[in-house]
């Protein structure tokens, strides 16, 4: 992680996706907050990108730049008569208090803790060709119990979701 | 009394005066014919010579094998290890020109593609097309292009400024970003990365968003609809597209598309072969992503103007019309890479650069297109989702069962390739046209019963006619 | 090459502040769907960090696995669309009741 | 509380107004649609029309009678010689104006040219309009489009011809004429069914015209539509056949009418008639004899005081003129009896419930000109 390309491109999406961020919790438009979350999510996967994770990185993009945000305009635009204007509730300042000790007490921690992590040759030579064909052994070799349960658990939140804002059509419909 | 018809219309009196190209070749004077025939058989003699390097292997690898750039860009690191350059500016280098290369190429067809697709519709049509502005109008995109620049842009009372401005812009990046993990040659592919299956549908799955904001921030019925109507396909249809290409990703055992090619080369055979029914469902289902016929309804000109973006004017609506256009060859390159073989033609690329072949099958895509938007109408938004959830997607599935069998027999028995693989030819094809008519009969899809001639009669009357007429049959 | 290098902690810092900022988010808007960007923010914080630590750890030996934290990550995209996709449902949900989604408003308990 | 508010659990949409027209590409012309839509589906519809108003009418009391016939060219400006046969025929009949038999048969062979042009108009918009990129109209302007050659050569107009006069027709057609007309409907029905297999059988055009737009026989009538929309609804009832005009008593015709009564079949119906009038145009040709195309009538006719309603059969259906004469050289009323207007009035009935492209194919199908509704 020395290279100045993945330094350079560390601090220019780590600024994106932070920057990002704070747009959501300030932008005065819901919309407008929906796309700079947009943005902090291509960040992110920016970010996972100069951390090798292909595979992950592209799933970063494809469920929630294009999934999740979609779904989320889904819900802004069927609830046509709702406040569009991201305003702050009266929580605004406890809120800021929790974020900002949390913020700060992690990144504390995570300065002043002698981490084992890997450095220079040691960190290139652990740097996988390709992490697809090992996400896959693991997701059905060791985790196969937990890939199970998620898949369970997606396709009862698909009837969920159809379950909650499916429209009875009964013969009080045109009451 | 003269018998033919005087042509009433100098356009009618055009085509009547029309000569094809090669009639004006032999009414080309000897001093222009036979410096052209000179010409011609000089290419020809020069493309034996050519020949006869490549079969004595004279160009393999080396710098100048123009069949496949990658070798010069390779050659070009080396030399520039050699040199005591860092790593960087090499990789920067070949970067920023394969950048430009595939940029160039884009762009180059923006400009052109408006003008084949005029062209084609036109031949279609019984009509012309763009015939005079350049030779064979081939200018008429610029003047197009030159219009929209200097018309006034125009931002509608109540529209989000910020969003307003926004997807033009938006909407490019997938268009272009797109690109990327496409090989043009075995080593000529921009960023050949091991996701490139995914990272394609995760790409396209991007232009949603910017086709939203484009509706929603116009301020104008027709815009959203059109929005609404888009962005509803363009989550439905992304799920066949997945599906349809996981079956080939289950063949092949990767996700890397030139991975994908070489399976084709080596087995000798197209995708599109062994899986029918996924070709057609990914062609299906990308003509709804890019908003062509028969599956525009998101821009249907007839229901609601213009889509999503009826309120963009200037060079904004140009680039939403540039971005179809460039979109159209990016599913072709697509289509062509997973389904066709990409650059590969069972050995011709050996004789021929691999990304000539590849802008050929990109070509006969497009022309697919052209063609159904010439012949075509139009789908109604709730038979596409419901033939995109009803059909599609459970037929793909069961395909996709059926793969993962085939898949695991071909990967795991050791018999010739010819026999699995052939024999899952076979069995797909059948079952794809048991499968497709079955289903169509299970969700009671009957078309011959629905075309009926009307009825003749001579009799006249009101209503007791009209009775005993359908009455009597 | 620039005198500094990308370490853990780097990663570490960016994933706590986003983590922060969606906790903000999540805690202080009036909207549903607002509320939902600042939790999937948290979420994306904590992917990065088991991404970091699956790249940079050193705790691996030679026959660990050092994808599982991909594979958490997996796991999480899965339930963070799971939850998306529910929690969206029941904002338009509670909207066809109430015409609003508004959390401060929705104190159906209240009476 | 306000949980009572919505018992049914149904999306609480506001419904909204969205303006089709009066510029817009299915209105085929300046009218305008306004629409109450509840995200796709429309709940209710108003037609406003008089955009293209001219008061065609009134103007029309301070001419003479032959002053008014280039009016009607500009009323259904898609059908100028239906039009300038209709006003002829009830002008004559006020006046007892006898008409020579070589321009009853002119008028014939012009009325059906004009059908068979009209007709391929109406037909390649309508596909159009199911979102087929033009091509199916491009291949019905091509006959189209010698049609008009066949009047620019006879009176020297193609759309406005103003060619049919009281007591005749104003030119009689060159010798080249007769050529090309046998050309044409030589080949007029190959190319019918080359046009119809580019639309009839496709399952597109079937899905988006098959059940759409319904108007059953009793709902037609009661409508008063008229033409091929009426026909399409499966009621035999065509002016050609009911009350024989001009020479139509001799020809020998079908008329084709629908089972349905949806877009599909009023768009099969104008196929149908299509074939039947090179049927009619041939007869008409191997019967015609020789003589006079036109008596003399004086400038200002003056008929005498009456009145008169004179109808055809014209493309969009029956086209009717009540005129009132005072015995003076100008008409006391001049009323023309629209089809476009008053099939117009049936949309309403087809579109509300159904979603935005069904309401604009049922449009589509109905066929109107909107210098037609306006005058």
């Amino acid at each position: 992680m020395e290279s100045p390309g993945i330094i350079i491109a560390f601090w220019v999406l780590a600024a994106v996706t932070v920057g990002g961020c704070l747009m959501v919790l300030v932008a005065r438009n819901l919309l407008h907050a929906l796309v700079f979350l947009v943005l902090a999510f291509l960040g992110m996967a920016g970010l996972f990108v100069t951390l090798s994770a292909d595979f992950i990185a592209v799933a970063q993009i494809l469920i929630y730049a294009g999934s999740i945000a979609v779904l989320m305009v889904f819900a802004i635009m069927l609830t046509p008569l709702a406040a569009r204007d991201n305003a702050n509730s009266l929580y605004l300042l406890p809120a800021l208090a929790a974020g900002l000790g949390i913020a700060g007490l992690v990144s504390v921690v995570a300065v002043i803790t002698p981490w084992s992590e890997l450095k220079g040759d040691a960190l290139g030579q652990s740097d996988p060709v390709t992490t697809v064909s090992a996400i896959g052994d693991l997701l059905l070799g060791r985790y196969v119990l937990p890939f199970e349960v998620a898949s369970i658990l997606l396709f009862f939140a698909l009837l969920g979701a159809i379950v909650l804002v499916h429209e009875r059509r009964g013969p009080r419909e045109g009451s | 009394m003269s018998t033919a018809p005087r042509p009433a219309t100098p356009m009618a009196r055009q085509i009547l005066e029309h000569r094809s190209l090669l009639q004006r070749a032999y009414a080309l004077p000897g001093e222009v014919f036979f410096p052209l025939l000179f010409v011609l058989l000089g290419g020809l003699a020069a493309t034996v010579g050519i020949g006869f390097l490549v079969v004595a292997g004279y160009l393999d690898g080396r710098w100048y094998d123009i069949r496949d750039l990658g070798n010069g860009t390779s050659h070009f690191r080396y030399w520039a290890q050699q040199q005591g350059l860092p790593p960087s500016v090499a990789y920067l280098t070949t970067a920023l020109l394969g950048g430009i290369g595939i940029l160039s190429l884009v762009g180059g067809w923006l400009v052109i593609g408006s003008w084949v697709e005029r062209r084609l519709i036109a031949k279609f049509q019984i009509r012309q097309g763009p015939n005079r502005n350049g030779l064979f109008g081939l200018l008429q995109p610029i003047a197009d292009a030159l219009k929209l620049i200097q018309k006034e842009v125009l931002i509608p009372v109540g529209a989000d400024r910020l969003l307003f401005f926004l997807p033009p812009i938006l909407i490019f990046l997938p268009a272009m970003l797109g690109w990327a993990p496409i090989p043009w040659a075995a080593k000529m592919s921009y960023v050949d990365m091991n996701v490139g299956v995914v990272y394609a549908i995760a790409i396209s799955s991007l232009g949603v968003l910017a086709v939203f904001l484009a509706g929603w921030s116009s301020n104008n019925h027709y815009a959203l609809l059109g929005a609404m109507r888009t962005v509803a396909m363009m989550v439905s249809y992304e799920i066949p597209i997945s599906l349809s290409l996981l079956g080939v990703v289950l063949f092949t055992g990767s996700l890397q598309l030139s991975q994908i090619v070489v399976w084709q080369q080596t087995y000798h055979i197209w995708m599109v072969i062994l899986l029918p029914f996924a070709a057609f469902a990914f062609l299906f289902a990308s003509t709804a992503e890019i908003n062509r016929t028969p599956n525009d309804i998101g821009e249907a000109e007839s229901e609601i103007v213009a889509g999503f973006h009826t309120e963009y004017s200037g060079m904004k609506a140009g680039l939403f019309l540039a971005v179809e256009l460039g979109n159209a060859i990016l599913v072709g390159a697509m289509m062509s890479t997973v389904f066709f073989g990409g650059y590969s033609f069972f050995g011709l690329e050996t004789w021929i650069p691999g990304y000539l072949i590849l802008a050929t099958k990109i070509g006969a895509v497009y022309f697919v297109f052209v063609w159904l938007r010439g012949t075509l109408p139009r789908f109604r938004l709730d038979q596409l989702m419901s033939f995109a959830w009803k059909f599609l997607i459970p037929l793909s599935i069961i395909q996709l069962l059926v793969v993962s069998v085939e898949s695991l027999v071909i990967a795991q028995s050791d018999l010739p390739g010819l026999a699995t693989v052939g024999g899952s030819v076979v069995v797909n094809l059948v079952l794809t046209y048991f499968g497709v008519r079955a289903w169509a009969n299970a969700i009671g899809y009957a078309p011959n019963e629905m075309a009926s001639p009307p009825i003749m009669t001579n009799g006249v009357g009101g209503l007791r006619a009209a009775e005993q007429i359908r009455a009597g049959r | 090459m620039l005198g500094l290098s990308v370490t853990l902690a780097h990663y570490l810092v960016v994933s706590a502040l986003i983590f922060g900022i969606g906790t903000v988010i999540a805690l202080s808007k009036r909207n549903a769907v607002a509320v939902l960007m600042g939790v999937e923010l948290m979420l994306n914080a904590v992917n990065l960090t088991l991404i970091a630590f699956s790249r940079f750890s050193s705790a691996f030996g030679q026959n660990g696995q050092p994808l599982s934290g991909h594979v958490f990550v997996v796991f999480v995209l899965t339930v963070a669309a799971a939850e998306a996709a529910v929690a969206l449902a029941m904002a338009v949900l509670v909207y066809r009741q109430r015409e609003t989604v508004d959390l401060d408003r929705i104190n159906l308990l209240r009476g | 509380m306000t949980t009572s508010h919505n018992p049914t659990n149904a999306a609480a949409t506001e419904p909204y107004v969205l303006n089709i027209g009066p510029q817009h590409p299915s209105t085929h012309g300046v009218f305008r649609l306004r629409v109450v839509m509840d995200g796709e589906v429309i709940r209710d519809l108003d037609m406003i029309v008089g955009y293209l108003h001219r008061s065609m009418e009134k103007l029309a009391e301070e001419r003479t009678y032959t002053q008014n016939i280039p009016f009607t060219d500009r009323a259904d400006y898609l059908a100028a010689m239906s039009n300038n046969l209709g006003v002829c025929l009830a002008v004559e009949r006020l006046a007892g104006v006898e008409v020579p038999e070589r321009a009853s048969y002119l008028r014939v062979i012009f009325a059906e040219l004009q059908r068979i042009a009209s007709h391929a108009m109406a037909n390649g918009t309508l596909v159009s309009d199911a979102g087929a990129w033009q091509t199916p109209l491009l291949y019905m302007f091509r006959e189209r489009e010698k049609i008009l050659d066949l009047f620019e050569m006879t009176c020297g107009a193609r759309l406005t011809t103003n060619y049919m006069r009281i007591g005749g027709v104003s030119f009689d057609p060159p010798p080249e004429f007769w050529p090309a007309l046998q050309e044409l409907m030589d080949e007029m029905p190959t190319r019918i069914d080359e046009y119809a297999s580019l639309v009839q059988d496709s399952e597109i055009f079937l899905a988006r015209t098959r059940n759409v737009g319904v108007i059953s026989a009793a709902d037609a009538i009661n409508g008063s539509l008229v033409g091929p929309a009426l026909r399409g609804s499966g009621v035999p009832w065509d002016l050609r056949k009911a009350e024989p005009y001009c020479v139509y008593d001799r020809m020998n015709f079908e008329v084709p009418v629908g089972r349905h009564g949806d877009v599909y079949d009023r768009f099969m119906v104008r196929l149908e008639e299509t074939r039947q009038s090179v049927e009619i145009i041939k007869q008409a040709m191997a019967q015609i004899p020789d003589g006079p195309h036109k008596t003399d009538i004086p400038l200002a006719l003056r008929p005498p005081v009456g009145e008169v309603y004179g109808r055809v059969e014209g493309p969009r259906g029956e086209l009717g003129f009540y005129l009132v004469s005072d015995g003076t050289p100008a008409p006391y009323r001049f009323h023309i009896r629209a089809p476009s207007l008053i099939n117009l009035s049936l949309l309403r009935e087809m579109a509300v419930g159904v979603s935005l492209p069904d309401a604009v194919v049922a449009l589509g199908s109905l066929d109107i000109v909107v210098g037609d509704i306006d005058r």
